[in-house]
C-alpha cells in the first residue's frame, strides 16, 4: 500500500436516536467530520396502512389517514375525502370547504410549529420548544372543540364534516389569530437574528431547484429552493381560490432559507384563516345526499326512514363507480396525494398515499453531501420530515 | 386542463405507435397506457419541451388480482410550469414482473422504484440499488400483492373470544404466504 | 520532620533513569520508546530539582524548565512524525479501535 | 426484575423502611428514555413540553443514552423492523428498569391488525404500565406514570428489591 | 512527614516507570507515565520547589501526556496493537542487565560525589513564581528567548508533519 | 461567531456589536418569560376541562327509565375500524325486558386498547345508545383489565356519562 | 509537633466541612437548574417530590446509586472505574484555594474560610482542570464504544482549547493582583472590581467558562442531539452520578471563580462576606441556566474556531494592552 488512502470512517445514526425525528436510520460515511455519503435506511416505522385500507370501507379509511402523517391529520384527511368525493363525483357545500381551510390552516401552523420546537430542540434552543409546544397547545385545544381529538380527528367525512362548528371555536381562533405575529415575532427574535443560529443554518444542506426537481421535492423544501410552486394556488382545491395569500419562496434552498419560508408560511396561513373566518357561507357542512353522508341524528328519532339510510350505509357503506383518481392538497411538507382505484365495491382496491416527506427525504442525500457530520441533524429538521408519511 | 391533455396522448400514440396502447381522460384526469418495454422512453419524452413534465410526484403500482397481467405501475408526473398532471401507466405480469428502470430520466424514481420491488415485487431493470426499502432485509413475500395476507391477528375479548378483524370485513381470499 | 536525605531523590532519580533506558533497549514501539525517553528527561529534572535544592540556586530548577520546553517541542514534533509515516502506510480506521485493547 | 422475596417474619422493620425509601426515590426520579416512535410520540413530547411538564414528577431528564435511563416510554407503533432495535435498547438499560407502553399501537396494534406491526410491545419487552388511547391524551400519559408510581411503592412495600 | 511522602511518591513512580516500560497496553503505558509525573510533582513540593511542580502538572501531566493520548487513541488504533507484540524479546537480558548496571553506577557516584554535602539553607521565597521569573527574565533572558524560538519551530513542523496530504 | 469571514477589521467590530445585541435580544426574550405564569395545567390536582366533544372512554346509556339503549343490532361492531368491539345479541321476552327493541345485547365488550376514540361507532349507533364520553384515564397493569365488559361500560344511572345521546356534538 | 498537627486538624475539617458544603450546594443547584429553567420555559419543573420538590436531588442521589452496577463488555475495568472518581476528586480538589470569605472570629481563634491559601492557587486550578481532562478521555476510552471515545477526545479538546483562552483572562487579573494567590487577587479588589478595569478579560473568562463547563451553547460533548455521543454515554447509576454532579459542581466553580477574580469576592456592604460571595456566585450560576434557556448550541468546528480564532487573539491583545497601560 504505497498510496495514500483516504481515510474514512463510517458511522451508523439512528434508528432511534433523539435527532432523526423519529425512527430514521443513517448510515453516514465520514471523511474527518465531512460527509462523504449518507444513505437514509427507513422502513422503521412502516405500518402496512395502504393494505389496511384495502380491507376497511371507504368510511372507515378516514380514521386510518389520519395516522399517516399524523402532524397534519386534518391534511390526510382532506386529501383522501377530495379523492373519494372526485372517484364519486360529488360536490362538497361551500361552507364544508371553509370549515376544512380553516382546521388545515390551523393545522398548518400547528404543523410548522411542531417543527420549529423540535428543530430548535435538535440544537439545544430547548426554551424556543417549549414556547412553541405550548403554543400549539392552543391548537390542540382548538382541534379537541370541533372535532373531540387532540390529535386524530376523525372530522372530515365524504362529502363534508362531520359536525359544524361550534359557537365556543370562533373567539378562541380569533385570539389565536390575533396573537399569532406577536409571538412569531418572539420566536423570530430567539432565532431569526441569532448569529449562533444562522451560522448553523445559511448556506447548510442547500438544494438546488434542479436537483430539487429532479428528486420531486415538494412544499417549503422546494419552494426555497426557487421555485413557486404551491397547490393552492397552482391547482387550487376546496375554495382555496376565494383567498388571497402570498406563497413564501427562497432563493438559496439552504436550510435558512427553508426556515424562513416556513416561518412566512405561518404568517400567510393567519391571512388565510382571517379571511375564512370573516367569509366563512351559510349552508350545510355536509352534503345531503343520503347515499353518502349519514342522516343528521334528531332525525334518528323521527323518521324511520333516517334509519333505513343509517343502517344502509353503516353496514354497507359507499360504493363509488369503478375507476381511478389522483387528489393532491398542499400538506405543510408538501404535495399530499392519494391515488384511490375503486372497482365498484365498498371497499377500495388500492390507496396509495403519495408521501411528501418520502420524496423529500429521498434528496437528503443530495444536501448533506460534502457537509459537516453536526449539520446532519440541521438538514434533516429543515426538511420536517414525519416518519409516518416516509413509512406509511 | 382537460382539453390541453389530450394533445400529450395524441403526441404519445405518435412517438411510439402501437406501443401507446391505451389513453383517457376520466373525472378530469389524463391517463395513457404504454407497453412495459417502452415506458422508459414514453416517460422522457414527456419530460422534454414542450411538455415539461419535469417532475416524477409519484410512482406506484396496484394489483389487478386475478387479471394477468395483474400488476399496474403508474408514474404520476407534474408540469409545473403548465400546472398539469399525466398518468403514464404500464402492466407487467405478476410471474415476471419487470420493467426498465426510470433513473435515469427522474432522479426521484429511486426511491420509488425499490418501494414497488419491497411492495409489489416488480423488478427495475438496470437500477443502481434494487433493494427492499420499508421492509426488513430478511422479509419474504411483497406485502401489498392481494394475495399476500393482511396477516392480523385475533382481537382479544374477555372469555377468549376469537374475532379476527378479517372475519367482519371479508377481503381478497389471501393465501398466507410461508415466511 | 524533614529527615530524607537528599541522596535518597538523586538514587530514586538513578533508577528511574536506569528504568527509561532499559524501556528503550526493551520495547520497539515508537510511541513507547518516546514515553521512555520522557521517563528518563524527568529522571534528569528530579536530579536537577534535588541538585537546586541542595545548593539553594535556582539555576537548577531554571534548567527544569528549559527542558520542559524541549521535551514538550519533542514530543509533539515526534508524534507528528508519527502519524506522518503512519497516515502513509496505513487505512487508519476508527472502526479498529477495538483493536487498541489488543 | 428477579427479586428475592422473603417471608413476613423474616423481614425486619430495617429492612422494611429501606426499602419503602428506595422505592420512593426510585418513583419519584424516573428517568425516561426517548423512545418516541410515532404519533404518540408526539404527545410525548407534548407532556414533556410547559402545558403539562413531566418536569413535575420529577421526569424530565430524558437522557439519549439508555444506559441512565429507568423508564422506556414506548411511544407508537413497532413495526417488525424496529422489534428488534427496541429489544436491544432495553436490553441496555441498567435494572431496575419499567416499561411503559403508550398508545394502542405500542400495547396491542391498535387499529393496525396486520403484517407489519408487532402486536404489542409485550411480545419483545415486559411491560408494566399500558395506557389506551391513540393517542393518549399527556394527562393519560401522566396518569400512566402514577400509576407506574403505584406499583413502584408495591414494589417498595413487598420488599421486592431489584438491583 | 516529608519521610512518608518521599516513600509514597517514590515507590509511585517507580511503579509508574515500571509500568511505562512493561504495560502491554499502550493507554496503560500513558497512564504509569502519568504516574510518575504526578509522583514527581509531589516530590519537587518536598524540595520547594512549587512552581516547577505545579509546572509538571499542567504541562507534562495537562498538555504532553494527553497528546500521547490523543495520538494513541485516534490515530494508531490498528498499527499500535500490531507493534505492541513485535518487541525485541531477544534484548530482553541485555536490558535488564544493562539497566541495572546502569542503576548501579549512577546511585554510586551519586553517593559518592554528594557525601560531604548537605543541603543550604534556602533564602526566602525560594522556588516561588516571582524568583523563577526573576532569574528567567534577568540571567536566563537568552535560552529563554531560544526556547521560545524553539517553541515556534516545533509547532511549525508539527503543522506541517501533521497536515494531511492535499494530493497522493 | 462570523468574525472570520469578514476582512476589515471597523466591519467586524460592528458585526460583533451587532451579533452581541442579538443575543441579548433573545436573552430578553426568555427572561420575560420567567415573569409570565406558567402555562401548566397541575395534573393530577388540577383537571384539564376537556371540549364538550371530547371522545373519550365509551359509555352505554340508559333511558330515562331504566331500560338499556342498546338493541344489539351490531352497527357500531360493523363500523369500528379496529373492531375493538363485541356484541352478543339476545332476545327480549316478556318476563326478561332489558332494551326497548326486539333483541338487547347480551354481551358487550370493548378492548379499550384497540379502540383507537374515532368516535365512528357513537356515529353509527340508530339508538344513541353508546356515547364516548369525558375519561381518558385509562391505564392499567395487565392488558385483559383494559377490556371493558358491560358492567364497566354501563352507566350506573341513567345520563351518568353526562353526555345527550342524540345530540349533534 | 502539636502545633502541625493542629494545623492538619483544621484543614482535614474544613476540607470535609466544605466538601459537604459544596456537594449539598451541587445537589440544590441542580434543582435550581430545573425549577429556574422551568420558569424560563413558562412551566414549573420538579415540585412534587418534597415539599417544592425539595427532596428531588436526594431521590435522584438515592436512586442513582442502587441502580445496577454495571461495566460494558470488553471495557477497561480498571479505568472505567478510576474516571468519574477522577473527575470528582478534581471538581471538588479545586475548593481548596478558593476563598468563600473573609477571615471568621470564632472562639477567640481567627479561622480563614479557605483551606489553603496557596501562593499558586490559579496554577492549582488550571492543573486541576487539566487532570480532570484525563477522565473525559478515559471515560470515554475505557467504555469501549467509537462513540464515546470520539466524545471523549472531542470533550478533551474543547477544554485543553478553551483552558488557553481561560489562562490568557486569568493573566491580565493577575497583572492587576501581582498575585497568584486567590485570597490576594480577592483582597486587592477591595477598592474596585476586575470586572470594571478588565472587561475584555471578564468576557473572555465567561465564555470559556462555559466552554470548560461543557455547558449549552458549548455543550457539545454531552450534546444529546448530536451524532456523536459523549464520553458518558456508556456510564450508568452511581458512576453517571459522579459525572453529573462533577458536571454541576464545575458549573458552581467556574461561577465562584468569577466572583473572586472579577467580582471582588467576598466584598461588599452591610451582608457578611459569605453571604455575599453566596450571592454573587449563585447569581452567575443562573445566569448559566438563563443562557442554557436560550442560546442553541454550536457546531464543533465553529467552537474551536471561535476559541483559537477570535478568543485567544482577544485575549493576547487585552494582555498587551493592559500592560501597556499598566507601564
Amino acid at each position: 500500500m504505497s498510496e495514500l488512502t483516504r481515510e474514512t470512517l463510517t458511522i451508523n445514526m439512528g434508528p432511534q436516536h433523539p435527532s432523526t425525528h423519529g425512527v430514521l436510520r443513517l448510515v453516514l460515511e465520514l471523511s474527518g467530520e465531512t460527509i462523504v455519503s449518507c444513505k437514509p435506511v427507513i422502513g422503521y416505522l412502516h405500518t402496512g396502512i395502504e393494505k389496511e385500507m384495502e380491507t376497511r370501507t371507504y368510511h372507515q379509511n378516514i380514521a386510518l389517514t389520519d395516522r399517516i402523517e399524523y402532524l397534519a391529520s386534518y391534511f390526510e384527511e382532506m386529501a383522501y375525502c377530495l379523492a373519494v368525493e372526485k372517484l364519486l363525483g360529488l360536490e362538497v357545500p361551500r361552507r364544508a370547504q371553509y370549515i376544512r381551510v380553516i382546521l388545515c390552516e390551523l393545522n398548518r401552523i400547528a404543523s410548522h410549529l411542531v417543527w420549529l420546537g423540535t428543530s430548535a430542540l435538535d440544537l439545544n434552543a430547548s426554551s424556543v420548544m417549549m414556547y412553541a409546544f405550548a403554543h400549539r397547545e392552543e391548537y390542540q385545544e382548538m382541534s379537541e372543540i370541533v372535532s373531540g381529538q387532540r390529535m386524530m380527528p376523525g372530522y372530515f367525512r365524504i362529502g363534508g364534516v362531520q359536525w359544524d362548528l361550534p359557537e365556543e371555536f370562533f373567539p378562541r381562533v380569533r385570539k389565536f389569530i390575533d396573537e399569532l405575529p406577536r409571538r412569531l415575532d418572539e420566536y423570530e427574535a430567539l432565532l431569526t437574528d441569532n448569529p449562533i443560529w444562522r451560522d448553523r443554518h445559511i448556506g447548510i444542506s442547500s438544494l438546488s431547484r434542479e436537483q430539487a426537481l429532479a428528486y420531486g421535492v415538494t412544499g417549503p423544501v422546494l419552494r426555497a429552493s426557487g421555485v413557486n410552486w404551491d397547490l393552492r394556488k397552482a391547482i387550487p382545491y376546496s375554495s382555496y381560490e376565494d383567498f388571497t395569500f402570498e406563497v413564501p419562496v427562497g432563493a438559496n434552498g439552504d436550510a435558512f432559507d427553508r426556515y424562513t419560508v416556513r416561518m412566512a408560511e405561518m404568517r400567510e396561513s393567519g391571512r388565510i384563516l382571517r379571511q375564512a373566518l370573516d367569509g366563512l357561507p351559510e349552508g350545510p357542512y355536509i352534503t345531503s345526499d343520503r347515499k353518502v353522508a349519514l342522516p343528521p341524528r334528531p332525525e334518528l328519532v323521527r323518521s324511520m326512514e333516517a334509519v333505513i339510510h343509517q343502517f344502509k350505509l353503516v353496514s354497507e357503506g359507499i360504493h363509488p363507480p369503478k375507476g381511478e383518481v389522483y387528489a393532491a392538497v398542499e400538506s405543510p411538507r408538501g404535495e399530499k396525494g392519494y391515488f384511490i382505484v375503486s372497482d365498484g365495491s365498498n371497499k377500495p382496491v388500492r390507496v396509495r398515499v403519495r408521501a411528501p416527506s418520502f420524496s423529500n427525504l429521498a434528496a437528503l442525500p443530495v444536501m448533506v453531501q460534502g457537509e459537516m457530520l453536526a449539520d446532519v441533524v440541521v438538514a434533516i429538521a429543515s426538511i420536517d420530515i414525519v416518519l409516518g408519511d416516509v413509512d406509511r | 386542463m382537460t382539453a390541453a391533455l389530450e394533445p400529450v396522448q395524441e403526441f404519445l400514440a405518435e412517438r411510439l405507435g402501437d406501443d401507446a396502447l391505451a389513453a383517457s381522460v376520466d373525472r378530469g384526469e389524463a391517463t395513457v397506457l404504454i407497453a412495459p418495454s417502452r415506458v422508459v422512453d414514453a416517460l422522457a419524452a414527456v419530460k422534454a419541451a414542450p411538455w415539461d413534465f419535469a417532475v416524477l410526484i409519484d410512482l406506484t403500482a396496484w394489483d389487478r388480482h386475478p387479471i394477468e397481467p395483474r400488476l399496474e405501475v403508474v408514474y404520476n408526473l407534474l408540469s409545473w410550469s403548465r400546472r398539469q398532471r399525466l398518468r403514464v401507466r404500464a402492466r407487467v405480469d405478476s410471474r415476471d414482473a419487470v420493467l426498465p428502470t426510470a433513473t435515469g430520466v427522474y432522479a426521484a424514481a429511486d426511491w420509488f422504484e425499490r418501494e414497488l420491488w419491497d411492495l409489489f415485487g416488480i423488478r427495475f431493470d438496470g437500477h443502481p440499488n434494487l433493494t427492499r426499502i420499508l421492509m426488513p432485509d430478511d422479509w419474504e413475500g411483497h406485502p401489498l400483492r392481494r394475495d399476500f395476507a393482511l396477516g392480523d391477528e385475533p382481537v382479544e375479548f374477555q372469555g377468549h373470544i376469537p374475532k379476527r378483524p378479517s372475519d367482519i370485513i371479508p377481503h381478497v381470499p389471501a393465501r398466507r404466504k410461508d415466511r | 520532620m524533614s529527615a530524607v536525605p537528599l541522596q535518597a531523590y538523586v538514587i530514586l532519580s538513578a533508577v528511574l533513569f536506569s528504568i527509561g533506558v532499559a524501556g528503550v533497549l526493551l520495547r520497539r514501539t515508537a510511541l513507547i520508546l518516546f514515553m521512555s525517553i520522557e521517563l528518563m528527561l524527568n529522571a534528569v529534572n528530579l536530579a536537577f530539582v534535588t541538585f537546586a535544592r541542595m545548593h539553594g540556586n535556582l539555576s537548577g530548577q531554571l534548567i527544569v524548565f528549559f527542558v520542559l520546553v524541549v521535551a514538550a517541542v519533542e514530543v509533539v514534533v515526534g508524534l507528528a512524525l508519527i502519524v506522518g509515516i503512519f497516515r502513509s502506510r496505513e487505512t487508519v480506521d476508527i472502526d479498529a479501535v477495538d483493536a487498541l485493547r489488543g | 426484575m428477579a427479586g428475592v422475596e422473603e417471608t413476613d417474619l423474616q423481614r425486619n422493620v430495617l429492612t422494611t423502611t429501606v426499602d419503602r425509601m428506595l422505592a420512593w426515590a426510585r418513583r419519584s426520579s424516573v428517568w425516561p428514555a426517548q423512545f418516541g416512535l410515532a404519533c404518540c410520540a408526539i404527545e410525548m413530547i407534548s407532556t414533556a413540553a410547559a402545558r403539562f411538564d413531566i418536569a413535575r414528577f420529577g421526569s424530565e431528564v430524558m437522557r439519549a443514552s439508555p444506559r441512565q435511563a429507568d423508564l422506556m416510554i414506548v411511544a407508537g407503533r413497532v413495526s417488525q423492523k424496529m422489534a428488534p432495535v427496541l429489544r436491544h435498547i432495553h436490553d441496555q438499560m441498567l435494572e431496575p428498569k419499567w416499561v411503559i407502553a403508550m398508545g394502542d399501537c405500542a400495547s396491542c396494534g391498535g387499529v393496525y391488525n396486520n403484517y407489519a406491526l408487532v402486536q404489542g410491545v409485550d411480545k419483545i419487552v415486559p411491560v408494566d404500565v399500558y395506557i389506551a388511547g391513540c393517542p393518549p391524551r399527556p394527562e393519560a400519559l401522566l396518569y400512566g406514570i402514577i400509576k407506574l408510581q403505584e406499583k413502584i411503592d408495591e414494589q417498595g412495600r413487598q420488599g421486592t428489591r431489584t438491583a | 512527614m516529608e519521610i512518608i511522602l518521599f516513600v509514597i511518591a517514590g515507590a509511585l513512580s517507580l511503579a509508574g516507570g515500571v509500568g511505562v516500560v512493561a504495560a502491554r497496553k499502550l493507554v496503560h503505558s500513558a497512564l504509569s507515565l502519568l504516574l510518575v509525573l504526578g509522583s514527581l510533582a509531589v516530590l519537587y513540593l518536598t524540595l520547594a520547589a512549587e512552581f516547577v511542580a505545579v509546572l509538571q502538572i499542567i504541562l507534562y501531566a495537562g498538555a504532553i501526556v494527553v497528546l500521547f493520548l490523543f495520538v494513541i487513541m485516534l490515530v494508531l488504533p490498528r498499527v499500535s496493537a500490531r507493534l505492541a507484540s513485535s518487541d525485541a524479546g531477544s534484548l530482553r537480558p541485555i536490558a535488564f542487565v544493562f539497566g541495572g548496571a546502569l542503576a548501579a553506577i549512577l546511585a554510586f557516584g551519586a553517593l559518592r560525589g554528594m557525601r560531604q554535602m548537605t543541603p543550604q539553607a534556602l533564602p526566602a521565597g525560594f522556588g516561588s513564581v516571582e524568583s523563577i521569573g526573576r532569574s528567567l527574565f534577568t540571567e536566563f533572558v537568552l535560552p529563554f528567548q531560544i526556547a521560545s524560538l524553539l517553541l515556534l519551530i516545533g509547532i511549525i513542523t508539527a503543522v506541517v508533519l501533521g497536515k494531511a496530504p492535499s494530493r497522493s | 461567531m462570523n468574525l472570520k469571514k469578514n476582512g476589515n477589521g471597523g466591519r467586524t467590530v460592528q458585526r460583533a456589536l451587532i451579533e452581541g445585541a442579538a443575543i441579548l435580544k433573545g436573552m430578553g426574550v426568555t427572561f420575560r418569560h420567567l415573569f409570565r405564569k406558567p402555562v401548566t395545567i397541575k395534573y393530577p390536582e388540577q383537571r384539564p376541562a376537556v371540549a364538550a366533544r371530547f371522545k373519550g372512554r365509551h359509555w352505554l346509556t340508559l333511558y330515562p327509565d331504566g331500560d338499556e339503549r342498546c338493541v344489539g343490532c351490531e352497527l357500531c361492531v360493523i363500523v369500528c375500524p379496529s373492531q375493538a368491539i363485541y356484541v352478543k345479541a339476545a332476545e327480549n321476552t316478556e318476563e326478561k325486558r332489558v332494551s326497548k327493541g326486539e333483541r338487547y345485547a347480551e354481551d358487550f365488550q370493548i378492548n379499550m386498547l384497540r379502540c383507537i376514540f374515532c368516535g365512528f361507532c357513537e356515529e353509527a349507533c340508530p339508538t344513541g345508545a353508546i356515547v364516548l364520553g369525558r375519561d381518558f384515564e385509562l391505564a392499567d397493569y395487565s392488558r385483559q383489565s383494559l377490556i371493558y365488559g358491560k358492567p364497566m361500560l354501563q352507566e350506573p344511572y341513567p345520563g351518568a356519562s353526562g353526555r345527550d345521546p342524540h345530540s349533534e356534538v | 509537633m502539636a502545633n502541625a498537627w493542629g494545623i492538619v486538624a483544621e484543614a482535614v475539617v474544613k476540607s470535609l466541612l466544605l466538601s459537604a458544603l459544596v456537594l449539598t450546594a451541587t445537589a440544590y443547584v441542580t434543582l435550581l437548574e430545573r425549577r429556574l429553567l422551568g420558569r424560563l420555559q413558562i412551566r414549573i419543573g420538579p415540585d412534587r417530590v418534597g415539599p417544592g420538590g425539595l427532596l428531588q436531588p436526594l431521590a435522584d442521589a438515592i436512586k442513582l446509586i442502587t441502580k445496577e452496577d454495571f461495566i460494558p463488555a470488553g471495557a477497561d475495568r480498571f479505568v472505567y472505574l478510576i474516571c468519574p472518581v477522577l473527575v470528582m476528586a478534581m471538581a471538588v480538589f479545586v475548593w481548596a484555594v478558593i476563598p468563600i470569605g473573609p477571615s471568621l472570629d470564632l472562639f477567640g481563634t481567627t479561622i480563614p474560610l479557605y483551606v489553603a491559601d496557596v501562593n499558586v492557587a490559579i496554577l492549582l486550578i488550571l492543573g486541576a482542570s487539566s487532570l480532570s481532562v484525563y477522565g473525559f478521555i478515559l471515560g470515554g476510552w475505557s467504555s469501549n464504544s467509537k462513540y464515546s471515545l470520539l466524545g471523549g477526545l472531542r470533550s478533551s479538546a474543547q477544554i485543553i482549547s478553551y483552558e488557553l483562552t481561560l489562562a490568557l483572562a486569568v493573566i491580565a487579573v493577575i497583572m492587576l493582583a501581582r498575585s497568584l494567590s486567590l485570597v490576594r487577587i480577592v483582597e486587592a479588589q477591595r477598592d474596585g472590581w476586575f470586572i470594571l478595569r478588565q472587561p475584555l478579560a471578564f468576557l473572555l473568562f465567561f465564555v470559556a467558562a462555559f466552554a470548560e463547563t461543557n455547558r449549552s451553547p458549548f455543550d457539545l460533548p454531552e450534546a444529546e442531539q448530536e451524532l456523536i455521543a459523549g464520553y458518558q454515554t456508556e456510564y450508568g447509576g452511581f458512576k453517571f452520578g459522579m459525572f453529573y454532579v462533577a458536571e454541576y459542581l464545575a458549573i458552581i466553580t467556574q461561577s465562584a471563580l468569577v466572583t473572586t477574580l472579577f467580582l471582588g469576592g467576598w466584598h461588599g456592604p452591610l451582608l457578611p462576606g459569605v453571604v455575599w460571595f453566596a450571592l454573587k456566585t449563585l447569581l452567575f450560576v443562573c445566569v448559566f441556566v438563563w443562557v442554557r434557556a436560550t442560546l442553541p448550541r454550536v457546531r464543533y468546528d465553529q467552537l474551536m474556531g471561535l476559541g483559537w480564532k477570535v478568543l485567544i487573539p482577544l485575549g493576547l491583545v487585552n494582555i498587551v494592552i493592559s500592560a501597556l497601560l499598566l507601564i
